[in-house]
């Protein structure tokens, strides 16, 4: 089971979040009208066997998204951001 | 027939003679005390024979005394808790307790089963893969005797009287395991001030304690142990928790643990679960599980009355028992003669020792002498002789070039240490692999990388109860930070090298799995036929794949792995341990969220007054809803058909509780809108709403619903019913993540406001006589007009809109004044005949107006397929609006939302109906489309449908073919427009 | 290679069983083969064997990086159906069980595929008019199902929850008969013993760790066992697709996602077919040897590690029990997971890369077992001539871009939703 | 005055219940007229509105995170980074509805979507730990702390009152499932619901 340290409410357990797959990417902005760029944005994923940094929705908590790094092997958790302070 | 007498029953031991148990085995009636456990009741009351074994039913008997036992499974309790395959040897004994032997037809004495021991020589590894397959489709055939005959206990169909419930306990150290080491790292950690679990699987604290000779600091084991559980019972930081197994060890030092609350009792209390899963998270945990002992591999090994020698001191020493009359020890190590020594201490003399070490140590020697017990030094037991129970030995002298002669030694009983296997089942499953040690010839635990936890004692080890109550001690100083090293596993300097184990000569079948009749030839076998990982071997013989996963088993199965591929030990690799520790009641894990309480069941707040008026009810996604309202003698569709009707003629009311609303506020909300939905809202004045679209990124349709305008920078958005969560969650996504500049602020309000919709001709009406003073006339509020107001202290906000096409409102109020609003419109409906309608006829009303719901909006369909493309601005980008675009998605063949007919209009259609061509062709593959929904339209006086058709709007008019049952019905039906009444909307505009 | 049979297995009986010989070879790799196949599951060895016994290539290795079949091949709930609704899917899970129907045969290897049948319950109106719709579908496209109400269903299942005020009431099932169990280790034997006869090599604790390139082509693989040189490589390494295809600069519309399996206490037996329920993910059967074998959801979050988590167990059993509430005094023995390759669609992919000399088999999703007999047969045959094979033409690397997505659950692209 | 139907009903009976043991190990009561309020602030760091709103509720200072600060009349708690929540008598939340302009954040009345029940007795941490996945131990958990968490797959507000005594607020719609989650697993120590 995966602990994760939300920065407002503290450490919780995973049964408290809701997984958002990848934060690697970043979404196009609204007025880009090349369909690869959707396309790999909604489709394609790095799929490490590694660090792999993704989004988990504090559901039952503070509702914030969080941005996540954790290793996809060992599930060790080695960074947790608001997703909102992450962003470009 | 009940007999007091238990004939093996000695003095001493920690069972309470004060309390006499009954209980019944196999129908016999047998006494035991409070303390023993089943198993050690069966022994003192001479009952060796347990079960038989798995393929080929032989007799098999009680092997050790604890959790690694490997034979003695019964079947416990009876009807609804009848539990099978319940470990004798771990089962605490209790008044009333009842059990029976297992895998055995028609007795346990006479097993006709055993027949498969006849043709043993054709049923070895793999056999099954090599047979059977003749003729094709035949191995089910087969199957139905193989099943029959494998299998242990037998379960039952009734349902669990039992409860069962989850705890989640918190500690800065976890010890698990209450031997020595884990007493004295307990104890430890508290005196520096840390909070302490410690959980012990026995009923009693303790470990080896119980029953092991031995000192600690100049005590004698059995007095340090009560000393030490006093001083642990004064102390307030230690919780301790008996009866739990720490079943796996998780990630983050997450322990899961089950604790057996009311498996010592006949009738539980019924206000207490019978078993608790523990999930416990401890900062720091100590691993003092002990050492499995290791048993022989030789000739007939799995005879009843053969058993481990550390399980016979257990049965001497804790429980009091004889484990029989005539015993002889067999090892190679150091700590049988610990035991010889511990039993002649109470009296007994063992008949032989018989020790496979060349050369025995000379205080061995003495000891045998001293104690006047024949000792047969470079010796192996080659096969042992008996029928339903151990007889006698067939013994060699090892050597090269010895002429193999053969020593026969009568005995009823032999006690066995070939050595020791730490218990490393949850430290491996962290995924730290045990490391073979070769001056141990044992497996030691792996190094621990994060300092989270540590193995203690004989885990770690550690032969005898001093060294391991040190060892415990320096373990806790470590983990809590008092000592800056790891202390050291055990590793003595001076330690004679391991013995080879013996490979017995003998024709006899020599047992590695003794509960899976796995043998030392079968193992060879697999390896002939190239299975060479432990994983492959595992795999194709099932050694360490029966109940007890191979805990005296797997060691033995590496080492024959090696000897026979000649390989070092080490390179020899492991199986994976995997959790659970010991078998896990799925009770327990289920917990309490079972039947009804499997998921939340969502209720309206309008709930008690659809009781009242008698509601069927229906689930939809979470919810419960009314489904109809049933007039006298009326089934689900003659009272939606009536429903229905009522709301086209005259007047209804249904609950609209359920859909998602969501309380939107910020300067940017109405940009965030124009973001999420398809359409437009730039331009939507206060006071008004609309009705929205919204896609995925992948430009599929996700929820539709209506947003109001509520204020200049508030609205109130409703989302579908099922769709509510994730459109929350998604709408949050895209503010946190994708869009953080805008400034908009969501709440979700689904449980804040309750409402229901005013249906029909007439509904106008009720609002006027509902709220007498509000003005509701079209122009006050207006086709998607917008009206909030407090009536008499009820705060109400309606909206005119509609899913049936008929003139209707929206009417929400607070959540816990849904039952004020309810009588008000019930009671302003009286003059206007309101009546009531559920999600049939509500659904009825959506198709034969053409809406979309559930079945069209099935994440698979584009606006343009559902004839919404045109609500698609092309004047902004909005979530999805790129790659709805893409090929697959534009092809003119997609399905398209349409009406269907059937010609004749009394034939109904059903939902799930594939479409073909009306081309006579006989209907084959996908077809052109699909029956998404169907209703009798009590409007049309007719069947109608929805579909998604391939070309569905070009192909309005023709005739094509709805067909079922696998082509047996085929019905006629025209294609139409989905909007069957009021395609103008001049209903909805009256 | 020693032909499996009764008679055989009597005649090494009467010698002590000292005559069996190995059941493939363990060679050394040689420097060069036509096709490489990395990846030694089910699929890959599936794969090798089609390639020889349909289209006569022989100079094939297959490199597994551990002991074949120690992936999901092993870790599987071995349930074997052909109920997809979705075109693309329905042609190929039927292909593949009509393939599972000789297999024991075709291999000489007792696969122990056991037809007992497979129910799918549903529990709403709703959910009863899709399965309406898929048994129409299948049936439409040849192949037996039939949709039973919960009257016969109770009659045929004893033991479930069937009363009406149960909070999911069982409405009904898709019962496919010819749906039923496969012994999941046999297979990738069975496979691996047939394609060693063929003169496929073997080639087992040997990762690939790189590819070899020229003008842009895959023309062979490092790996810690030397480079080997190929006429084609082929991948089908579930749950480390996007691994080796990342060595190849490939990125796929796959996360890895680890489902967990369990296994009951040995029972006589208890419980006679094979169930899926329809309200929450939950499926069951019983092994010949009497273990329950039961599945559920994916954990929910990407995992490259073989083993899963208690939450996840915990909601499994929920489900058990609740439909099964004799399942709760059973005890579970053991708990593993599998790391699984869940595409954007839900749907696996078998076809040619945009890189010459490389072909993809993977994002098997929760459909992996089951697939393996056609997974090998449509791989092999896109491999030996650069084109789809009809029953998966469809599974395509391209569909994400162009629209055509094949997605049985309407889920879009969230693969842990599938 | 309109009075707020609890959903809990019907269902709520007063007396004792469970096991019979010497002490009743868990009370269980229902608050049933309070106000929740939620405010979602633009900058919510913004020290000149905390210092208005810490005035007008007459409180030292602001609450900090998974912490409660308790005003006449109630309670304020930090729920999220960018929310406060008042939840006690209607007079503060009255106060806060009308001091919190647009442009500072936003209001949102949510009263009638919770149920309210007061937990206390010897047991009641015991009671939690059946279903709560937090640290209730003294010192991770002290008197005043507050959190937003689950119990049987419900979302809940927590706060320890006091040593033995917690509140909780839960969504209404699933408040019996909570409800019946609570009975069976107080049954074991012996409760009453006052």
């Amino acid at each position: 089971m995966l602990r994760i340290d939300c920065p407002f409410c503290g450490l919780r357990d995973e049964t408290e979040f809701t997984y958002g797959g990848d934060a690697s990417r970043t979404r196009p902005p609204l007025d880009e009208t090349r369909a690869e760029v959707w396309n790999d944005y909604v489709y394609q994923r790095p799929n490490p066997k590694g660090l792999h940094s993704e989004y988990w929705f504090h559901q039952h908590g503070c509702r914030s998204w969080l941005k996540i790094t954790r290793d996809m092997v060992s599930h060790e958790i080695t960074a947790v951001a608001y997703a909102k302070d992450t962003g470009e | 027939m009940s007999t007091d007498r238990q004939k093996l029953r000695i003095g001493g031991g920690l069972v309470d003679r004060g309390k006499p148990v009954t209980f019944r085995f196999d129908g016999r009636v047998l006494k035991g005390f409070a303390g023993d456990t089943l198993a050690s009741a069966l022994l003192a009351n001479g009952r060796h024979l347990v079960g038989r074994s798995f393929k080929y039913h032989r007799p098999r008997g009680i092997f050790a005394a604890g959790v690694e036992e490997p034979n003695a499974l019964v079947e416990l309790g009876a009807e609804d808790r009848l539990t099978p395959n319940v470990q004798a040897t771990a089962q605490e004994l209790y008044e009333g307790l009842q059990a029976k032997s297992q895998n055995r037809w028609p007795s346990l004495r006479f097993d006709l089963m055993a027949v498969n021991n006849l043709f043993s020589r054709f049923l070895t590894a793999g056999f099954y893969y090599k047979t059977f397959m003749w003729p094709a489709g035949a191995w089910e055939f087969y199957e139905k005797f193989i099943r029959r005959a494998a299998g242990m206990g037998k379960g039952t169909h009734l349902p669990d009287p039992d409860t069962y419930e989850h705890v989640h306990d918190h500690a800065d150290i976890a010890v698990v395991g209450s031997g020595p080491a884990g007493l004295s790292a307990a104890l430890t950690a508290a005196e520096a001030g840390k909070d302490v679990l410690l959980i012990e699987q026995d009923f009693e604290l303790g470990g080896t304690l119980l029953y092991e000779a031995g000192e600690i600091a100049g005590q004698a084991n059995a007095d340090w142990r009560r000393q030490t559980i006093a001083r642990i019972n004064g102390e307030p930081k230690i919780r301790v928790l008996t009866r739990t197994t720490a079943f796996g060890y998780y990630e983050n030092n997450i322990l899961g643990c089950v604790e057996r609350v009311q498996d010592h009792v006949l009738t539980p209390d019924p206000h207490v679960p019978r078993q608790r899963l523990r999930h416990v998270r401890a900062e720091k945990v100590i691993l003092a599980t002990g050492a499995f002992e290791r048993p022989f591999v030789f000739g007939n090994n799995d005879l009843p009355g053969i058993l481990l020698s550390s399980a016979a001191e257990a049965y001497v020493n804790r429980y009091a028992v004889l484990p029989g009359e005539k015993m002889v020890l067999y090892t190679n190590q150091e700590s049988g003669y610990r035991v010889a020594a511990s039993l002649l201490e109470r009296g007994i003399r063992l008949a032989a020792i018989i020790d496979a070490r060349s050369p025995v140590p000379t205080r061995h020697h003495h000891f045998a002498r001293e104690a006047g017990i024949p000792l047969y030094p470079a010796h192996e037991v080659a096969e042992a002789k008996g029928g339903l129970h151990l007889k006698g030995l067939v013994i060699r002298k090892i050597g090269d070039g010895l002429e193999p002669r053969d020593i026969r030694l009568d005995c009823d009983t032999l006690i066995q240490s070939a050595g020791w296997a730490p218990v490393l089942h949850l430290q491996s499953q962290r995924g730290i692999k045990p490391v073979y040690h070769a001056a141990l010839d044992s497996y030691l635990p792996g190094k621990c990388a994060d300092g989270q936890h540590a193995c203690a004692g004989a885990a770690a080890g550690y032969p005898t109860s001093e060294d391991a109550a040190v060892h415990g001690h320096k373990v806790a100083r470590y983990l809590i930070g008092a000592a800056k090293t790891a202390p050291r596993l055990y590793a003595p300097k001076d330690a004679p090298p391991p013995s080879p184990a013996p490979v017995p000569l003998t024709r006899a079948k020599c047992f590695v799995d003794l509960q899976h009749d796995v043998t030392r030839s079968d193992i060879e076998q697999g390896v002939r036929e190239g299975f060479r990982s432990p994983e492959h071997i595992k795999r194709y013989t099932t050694q360490g794949m029966a109940a007890d996963q191979g805990k005296t088993g797997n060691i033995n199965t590496l080492k024959i792995l090696s000897q026979v591929q000649d390989k070092e030990q080490s390179g020899v690799g492991t199986t994976t341990f995997r959790p659970p520790y010991t078998p896990l009641t799925i009770g327990a894990v289920a917990g309490r969220s079972i039947a009804g309480e499997l998921r939340p069941t969502r209720l309206s707040p309008f709930h008690d007054c659809h009781v009242r008026a008698g509601a069927e009810f229906i689930t939809a996604g979470d919810w419960l809803r009314p489904w109809y309202y049933p007039g006298p003698g009326e089934d689900v569709t003659a009272a939606y058909i009536r429903e229905a009707g009522e709301v086209r003629s005259g007047v209804g009311m249904v609950d609209v509780s359920t859909l998602g609303k969501i309380d939107i506020q910020g300067p940017d909300a109405a940009e965030f809108l124009n973001r999420v939905y398809v359409n437009g809202w730039k331009t939507l004045p206060v006071g008004k709403a609309r009705y929205g679209l919204m896609l995925r990124d992948d430009g599929m349709v996700m929820d539709d619903g209506t947003t109001w305008r509520l204020g200049e920078h508030h609205y109130f958005m409703t989302t579908t019913t099922t769709g509510a969560g994730a459109v929350m969650r998604h709408l949050e996504y895209l503010l946190q993540i994708d869009w953080p500049e805008l400034k908009v602020h969501l709440t979700s309000v689904s449980d804040e406001w309750g409402g229901v919709a005013i249906a029909g001709p007439r509904s106008r009406a009720v609002l006027g006589s509902s709220f007498p003073g509000v003005d509701v006339s079209t122009e006050a509020i207006p086709h998607m007009g917008v009206l909030e107001f407090d009536h008499e202290g009820l705060p109400v906000r309606i909206c005119r809109l509609s899913f049936s096409g008929e003139l209707a409102f929206e009417v929400y109020t607070r959540a816990g004044f849904a039952g004020n609003l309810w009588d008000l419109l019930t009671e302003g409906g009286k003059p206007h005949d309101l009546r009531l309608y559920g999600s049939e006829a509500l659904g009825a009303l959506r198709i034969e107006k053409g809406h979309v719901a559930g079945p069209e909006l099935d994440g698979r369909t584009t606006a343009d397929d559902l004839g919404l493309g045109g609500m698609q601005s092309t004047k902004k980008a909005y979530v999805g609006s790129v790659l709805k675009n893409r090929e697959g998605l534009i092809r003119n063949d997609r399905r398209q939302l349409a009406g269907l007919k059937p010609v004749e209009g009394d034939t109904p259609l059903k939902a799930g109906m594939l479409l073909f061509e009306g081309d006579g062709i006989t209907p084959k593959g996908h077809g052109i489309g699909h029956v998404t929904s169907v209703t009798y339209s009590p409007e049309l006086k007719r069947h109608i449908a929805l579909a998604l058709l391939a070309e569905g709007r070009e192909r309005v008019g023709t005739l094509i073919r709805a067909v079922d049952n696998g082509g047996a019905t085929v019905i006629d039906v025209k294609v139409c427009s989905p909007h069957f009444i009021d395609p103008e909307g001049e209903r909805l505009h009256a | 290679m020693a032909r499996f049979s009764a008679f055989e297995l009597f005649k090494k009986g009467l010698t002590g069983h000292k005559n069996w010989p190995a059941q493939w070879r363990d060679p050394e790799p040689k420097p060069a083969y036509d096709v490489v196949i990395i990846g030694g599951g089910g699929h890959g060895l599936a794969t090798a064997y089609y390639l020889a016994k349909n289209h006569g290539i022989t100079n094939v290795a297959v490199l597994e990086k551990g002991w074949l079949g120690g992936g999901n091949t092993g870790r599987n709930t071995t349930i074997v159906r052909s109920n997809y609704m979705i075109e693309g899917n329905t042609e190929f899970y039927e292909h593949s069980l009509k393939l599972w129907e000789g297999l024991s045969q075709e291999l000489n290897y007792n696969v122990m595929f056991s037809q007992r049948g497979q129910y799918n319950t549903f529990h709403t109106p709703a959910q009863r008019d899709t399965a309406r719709r898929r048994v129409n579908t299948l049936n439409l496209n040849g192949i037996e199902a039939e949709l039973i109400d919960a009257k016969r269903m109770a009659a045929e299942v004893p033991g479930l929850d069937y009363s009406e005020s149960a909070r999911f009431p069982i409405l009904g099932a898709i019962h496919q008969k010819r749906a039923g169990t496969a012994r999941h280790d046999a297979v990738a034997w069975g496979y691996a013993r047939g394609a060693d006869g063929y003169g496929v090599d073997i080639i087992q604790n040997c990762e690939v760790t790189g590819f070899i390139r020229e003008k842009g082509a895959i023309t062979g693989v490092r790996t810690t066992r030397g480079e080997i040189g190929a006429g084609k490589v082929g991948m089908a390494v579930a749950g480390n697709s996007s691994h080796v295809a990342a060595m190849a600069g490939l990125t796929l519309p796959i996360e890895t996602h680890v489902l967990q399996a369990f296994v009951s206490e040995p029972l006589k037996p208890i419980f006679d077919t094979v169930i899926s329920f329809g309200a929450a993910h939950f499926y069951i059967s019983q092994s010949d040897k009497g273990g329950l074998v039961m599945g559920g959801d994916i954990d929910g979050y990407n995992s490259y590690a073989q083993k899963g988590g208690l939450p996840t167990m915990e909601h499994v059993f929920a489900a058990g029990v609740s439909f099964l509430p004799y399942l709760s005094r059973l005890k579970i023995l053991r708990q593993w997971g599998g790391v699984m390759d869940m595409t954007m669609d839900g749907s696996p992919i078998i076809c040619k890369s945009p890189i010459d000399g490389f072909y993809i088999n993977g994002g098997w999703c929760y459909g992996g077992f089951k697939a393996t007999p056609a997974s090998g047969w449509c791989f092999a045959h896109t491999i030996a001539t650069d084109t789809p094979h009809e029953a998966s033409a469809k599974f395509t690397l391209d569909r994400f871009s162009r629209g055509l997505v094949i997605d049985e659950r309407g889920a879009g692209p969230t693969p842990n939703a599938h | 005055m309109l009075e707020r139907k609890s959903p809990l009903g019907g269902h709520r009976i007063l007396g004792k219940f469970g096991r019979k043991l010497k002490e009743t190990g868990v009370t269980i009561e229902e608050v049933k007229d309070f106000s929740y309020i939620e405010i979602a602030f633009w900058d919510p760091e913004s020290p000149s509105l905390r210092s208005k709103l810490s005035e007008l509720l007459g409180i030292a200072d602001w609450p900090g995170p998974a912490k409660m600060q308790r005003l006449k009349g109630g309670v304020l708690l930090r729920i999220a980074p960018d929310r406060i929540a008042y939840l006690g008598d209607s007079g503060p939340a009255e106060i806060l509805e009308a001091a919190v302009a647009p442009s500072e954040g936003s209001v949102v009345a949510l009263s009638h979507s919770r149920c309210y029940l007061r937990l206390g007795g010897a047991e009641v941490t015991n009671l939690l730990s059946r279903g709560l996945r937090l640290d209730l131990r003294d010192h991770a958990f002290p008197v005043g702390a507050s959190a937003l968490t689950e119990i049987h797959g419900l979302g809940v507000l927590l706060i320890r009152r006091d040593k033995a005594q917690y509140d909780l607020l839960f969504m209404r719609s699933t408040a019996l499932n909570l409800w019946h989650w609570l009975n069976e697993s107080a049954a074991q120590f012996g409760y009453e619901v006052l």
